[in-house]
């Protein structure tokens, strides 16, 4: 919290320091991560902490390992459902955040009915989306749809409606049409709040699957959580869980790096105080 | 998925003799497990086949929802717990059991023996008061918990003096760590839980006289209608599966694999031995290849459904009339 | 596109007014900014707007521009409604601020406008003469936050003028620049000029004034009028050497004492 | 999408026009609402699905009077567990937030732990809940922090890091203290941002609530759901659910009404054509 | 704080140097914005910095302020480090934007610097007296956005100016304002300035550097680099008679002179 040092680094620090911090900053979330496991290990050895509570981390891995025939395509299966459900999610919350960037009265008149589609429990509803969606993988997907769709319309509406309005004037004295300011200033000045909801929206489109599967499946990793719940088999239930985070923070990785990628100008981080 | 056919191919040739197996699907009462292996098995050994059959099995996420679907038409026939179909009934939905796959009631209350006096543990059918001043551990969802309400109604305990507390299904490991003092719950998984270390003290329900059937078989009278003879072949092949298993229970598991590959890809995945199959046996009527199974006995179909009244879940019964019939298996 | 390529052609005859403000009065809410401001341009001329801080010049300028909805009054370009004129693309407008895009370089910045208006308007050759022409040859590919501030206004000039627009509304534009670089900037904009297009040209500098346009209007504040209108009687081309000329001295002094009487009946009404 | 009209209202329009509009923009969301009752009313009777399937909104609202003595206390109950689980999770998301937004070494550290939180099936977990925290409302409140706290985190986040460098440098010359520049400077400017997360959070607040009663709880509408759906009650089911959404609804209101009045200079709408 | 509020009483002797830079290179990655530039400012000396757009004016006074580091060179305040001036809130800044919070109304943003540094030199009549000064009575309750661009710019002075800084580093604070405007807050400031604190005022207009200044320093450009300066031999209090002096005279040609050297040599040196 050393603010005095902050944003003083735009001049390039020495080239050795850059190194050493480049090195720190590579490892410390592994090194961060390591810790944690090992003290769940020790927790776990500890307390006598009984395997069908909470497996230890060895544990968990042996099973990985040896499970993995059985890991892996229920693993595939997860992963495709959560990424056509965040493609179909977050291109429908875009379009509606556009909707209501747009238009005051359909702002009020949507956010209503998508609010709704959050607060109803998706499990409870599940003899519905199998009568409507059947047993393959697209009531899974609607799932996870819902879950993605809507941090994707909070974050960009409120990024498409906060433009600099001298941008727009500048672009409409040349009469630009609304797909040109849209193309040309709403969207890359939104991009960085678009991607925030995208960010959100991809670590809930896991647990979209998960509760997707639930609703009825025979495969997926939720599916085999069920399942190894079901046969009081904590460890294969566990297993899955490691699985679907690493999923989930592979898929956010992927989304924050895709972000840094296209927004190129917003390199600065004005708050970093060097370490 | 987790439904029959494909694997197969060994009992493709006998297909031949009937031109296409008439396809439908069977939604399951839970995830598969043991209890479930003899369709797996009667499809390992093309019996449906040669029956001319093609059952789909699905797993489910318990009895309710596969009455729900199998009422909506999501699927064709359904097993769920009888309760869970006779309640269908109540609330409207169109359905007619054919056959009672658990002949008894599988419901037990069991109860943490370091819970209990040593005088208690001894008792051989321990007095229920025993119950006052522990904690329930209800799973909600299933069909036990509704068997214990009524119970508790029959024996005119005061629920009051009986904690009660909603866990997730199966609720061992709450058991395990001492979270609650008794689950209601098939006794066929007490060897499981005390596996984990956790001796147990087992009400049969059955023996304080509450009667009820467990599984049964299911569809709308409107399926029903249209698929006598198919009715008919799936309970016959069934039944010899499970006389079949009951012989040959170690083959059992690489059944279930072989057909469930997406939660299979070993045995171990299945961490009981399917020998514990047998401790379902019990509840089937007659594994006897001569003697009839499936039969259902109106008395004990109209005391299945009082449980509902006991525990308070209708406030009058369904008319029963049609709600079962016997016409599918010979010699009820 | 066609309508707007069509329209390009000189619409009106040099001295026909191309801009014409009739007792145009714009309101913020309770804050009246311009009050029965009338003033006519014509089509090929060069005015000035000289007026205290705050007195309305921009807004003067956005209300031409069809940003700002005038309260009452009219104003026509080139014979039709301020709207039409918009959807010809006849603006080219400064801002006061720069205005840049944050997520565009340098000539991506300058190409903005151009791009907007597309077909034969767009000429890269052009954007890259004028950008060396205002001195930001090697900033090409620079954001905007790495130039200084005098540069993103610069930008911003260039953006305007790089799609030849057949109006030009300059909102101080000048403002951050050194005495040399605004020199060198106004024979820029003189020779994009041409003569050939009415530019409305706010600035705070006398002498800027005098030395560009035809004519230079001051206005006074709260609410902004136009006070009065001093016509520059120097020939064109104007060169350095008009600047010690005795019409120079004459427009300067006239106007200098007008923006006293401005900012005296300012100071008097503001209170 | 008449975008030539946008940002030209900024002098006023006649106040009749204004009333006018006022009055379609108030009553439209009604309107509306009214019409999806309508057209689910008229799906239900006349391609006569069952109560079971889905009620009639008739039906379920008819119920929710009838069982209203049932329906209020478990109303009670799951609203206080949504207010104290977005209060704790919005607090700790922001909290987060910070530490994330100071440190970018912190954020590469942080930002995979949280994002695995969001990963793991809260049910799939439930006896350890159970286990850690009990029987009494905290496994429902933790359940609800959890969900609420993520999107919380992203927004704040993002908005805490795209403060102006200018605006900073400003409070740097004169030896402004880092909660100074915090309370001055980027919290106002972040506002708007973790505005729209605890817009996200407080829809998902409700989930929360509901998934924690799924475990052990024996009251509140997460309970009677699950109650009702083993019952085969798909009309209490609905009526629950249906109160779920009025509370997510009203909440999501509040807050956003909170938002637009902590946030007076972010009054204008650059984007509305005035309709 | 007790450091703080000592510190305020003067450090040094009135002819003694104030704010000493030596041989400062700042480099902005590849591109070097200042090299080898020495400044001494006195501690009552009120320079104005001129050159051309882009030579560096803004990152010399950024480096003064502690918010651009440099590259290379040294800077001393008071005697001390840049970081001591600064936690002893000596500078009062004055950006080339205004950069005002816009979720602040004009007073609460005058009032800004006031707060931060609280105690005894928050005081909310002088503000407002500054506010009037520079003609923005009636403007207190304004959002930024609702201001014109001069005002804007007039209210990050009075911010600047509110809490009586021990140094004051102004970037062309009077760059959009009119002649008139401009006279009176050059005025002002000299008025707070009392000749009890260095100064620094980047400016792009001659007559207003020599008006104001003991010294003017001309620098050029790419990489920015100090030229040459000037005295101005005016007595104080400087008054607008003065305008017409000889001396007043001699130091604008001279300046004059010595920017076409700048710019000359920028125009050589950048091709
Ligand atoms: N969006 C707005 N909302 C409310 N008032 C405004 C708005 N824009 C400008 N004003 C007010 O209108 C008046 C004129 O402003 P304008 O920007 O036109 O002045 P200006 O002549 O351009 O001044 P400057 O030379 O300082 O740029 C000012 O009093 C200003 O406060
Ligand atoms: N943050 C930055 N990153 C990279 N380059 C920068 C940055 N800030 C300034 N520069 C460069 O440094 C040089 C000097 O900039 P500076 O802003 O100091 O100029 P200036 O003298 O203030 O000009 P002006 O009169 O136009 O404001 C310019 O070439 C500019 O492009
Ligand atoms: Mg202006
Ligand atoms: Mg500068």
């Amino acid at each position: 919290m050393a603010e005095s040092d902050l944003t003083m680094a735009r001049p390039a620090g020495t080239p050795t320091t850059q190194q050493v911090t480049g090195v720190v900053r590579a490892i410390a979330p592994a090194v961060f991560l390591a810790l944690c496991v090992v003290a769940w290990q020790l927790a776990v050895l500890l307390l006598h902490v009984r395997t069908f509570v909470l497996p230890a981390p060895s544990v968990i891995i042996l099973r990985i390992v040896r499970s993995w025939p059985q890991l892996l395509p229920n693993t595939l299966v997860t992963l495709q459902e959560t990424l056509i459900g965040f493609a179909i999610g977050s291109l429908i919350g875009f379009l509606l955040a556009l909707l209501i960037a747009y238009s005051s009265l359909l702002e009020r008149i949507l956010y209503p009915l998508i609010v709704a589609s959050q607060a109803v429990p998706k499990i409870a509803v599940a003899p519905l989306f199998i009568l409507w969606f059947g047993f393959g993988i697209w009531p899974k997907v609607v799932v996870t749809v819902l879950l993605v769709f809507f941090p994707v319309v909070v974050t960009s509406a409120e990024g498409l409606m906060s433009v600099d309005p001298n941008l727009i004037d500048l672009l409409r004295s040349v009469n630009a049409n609304p797909w040109q300011i849209f193309i040309k200033v709403r969207l890359p000045h939104a991009l960085p709040q678009v991607l925030a909801g995208l960010k959100i929206g991809i670590a809930l489109a896991v647990v979209g699957a998960v509760v997707g599967e639930w609703v009825g499946a025979d495969k997926g990793l939720g599916y085999l959580i069920l399942f190894a719940n079901s046969q009081l088999d904590t460890t294969l239930s566990f297993a899955s869980i490691t699985l679907l985070v690493v999923i989930g923070v592979v898929l956010f990785v992927a989304v924050d790096a895709i972000g840094r990628l296209v927004t190129p100008w917003k390199r600065v981080r004005t708050l970093d105080p060097g370490l | 998925g987790a439904s029959g056919g494909s694997p197969a191919s060994n009992t493709t040739s006998s297909s031949s003799s009937c031109g296409t197996p008439v396809r439908f699907t069977v939604r399951l009462n839970y995830v598969l497990d043991d209890e479930q292996v003899p369709y797996f098995y009667a499809l390992d050994k093309g019996w449906y086949r040669q029956a001319c059959l093609d059952p789909q099995f699905q797993a489910s996420t318990g009895s309710t929802s596969t009455v729900q679907l199998v009422g909506n038409g999501s699927a064709d026939m359904g097993v769920a717990d009888t309760v869970a179909v006779l309640n269908g009934l109540a609330q409207g939905i169109d359905l007619q059991a054919f056959g009672v796959v658990y002949q008894h009631n599988p419901t037990a209350l069991l109860i943490r023996k370091s819970v209990l006096t040593p005088e208690q543990q001894a008792e051989t059918k321990p007095s229920k008061d025993i119950l006052y001043g522990k904690t329930y551990g209800a799973v909600i969802s299933g069909s036990p918990f509704i068997f214990y309400k009524a119970f508790v109604k029959e024996q005119n305990l005061d629920a009051s003096r009986i904690r009660q507390v909603n866990i997730s299904p199966p609720g061992f490991t709450e058991m395990a760590t001492g979270k609650v003092d008794f689950i209601a719950t098939f006794y066929q998984v007490a060897p499981v839980l005390e596996g984990l270390g956790v001796p147990l003290k087992i009400f049969k329900l059955e023996d304080y006289g509450q009667k009820a059937y467990g599984l049964s078989y299911f569809s709308t009278p409107k399926w029903i209608a249209s698929h006598g003879e198919v009715i008919k072949k799936f309970l016959a092949v069934t039944k010899r599966a499970i006389d079949y298993t009951n012989q040959h229970p170690d083959e059992g598991v690489r059944t279930l694999c072989t057909y469930n590959q997406s939660i299979c890809a070993n045995d171990t995945s299945f961490k009981t031995n399917v020998e514990e199959f047998k401790l379902y046996v019990p509840l089937y009527p007659n594994l006897t290849p001569s003697k009839p199974m499936f039969c259902i006995n109106s008395t004990t179909w109209k005391a299945t459904a009082r449980l509902l009244l006991d525990a308070g879940v209708v406030s009058s019964l369904p008319d029963l009339s049609n709600s079962f019939t016997n016409r599918f298996i010979s010699g009820c | 596109m066609t309508a707007a390529d069509l329209s390009r052609e000189p619409v009106a005859s040099p001295r026909a007014p191309a801009i014409e403000i009739e007792r145009l009065r714009v309101a913020y809410g309770p804050l009246v900014a311009l009050e029965e401001t009338s003033l006519t341009v014509g089509a090929c001329e060069f005015v000035s707007l000289l007026g205290p801080s705050g007195c309305g010049k921009t807004t003067l300028l956005k209300a031409v521009a069809g940003l700002v909805r005038p309260t009452s009054g009219e104003i026509r370009v080139m014979g039709g409604s301020v709207e039409e004129a918009r959807r010809q693309r006849a603006f080219g407008l400064v801002f006061q601020d720069p205005t840049l895009l944050p997520w565009r370089r340098t000539e991506a910045n300058a190409q903005l406008l151009a791009e907007i208006i597309g077909g034969r308007h767009w000429d890269p050759g052009r954007i890259d003469e004028l950008l060396r022409a205002v001195g930001l040859k090697g900033f090409e590919r620079a954001y905007p936050e790495a130039l200084s501030g005098g540069m993103k206004q610069r930008v911003a000039i260039v953006r305007a003028l790089a799609f030849d627009p057949q109006v030009l509304l300059m909102d101080e534009p000048f403002a951050a620049l050194d005495a040399l670089t605004r020199d060198r900037l106004g024979e820029v904009l003189l020779d994009v000029w041409r003569q050939s297009k009415p530019v409305i040209f706010v600035t705070h500098s006398i002498e800027e004034a005098v030395f560009l346009s035809d004519r230079v209007v001051v206005m006074t504040a709260r609410p902004g009028r136009v006070l009065d209108e001093v016509h520059i009687e120097l020939g064109r081309p104007r060169t350095h050497a008009m600047k010690e000329s005795h019409e120079f001295f004459q427009a300067t002094r006239r106007l200098r004492s007008l923006i006293d009487i401005a900012q005296g009946v300012a100071a008097q009404e503001g209170g």
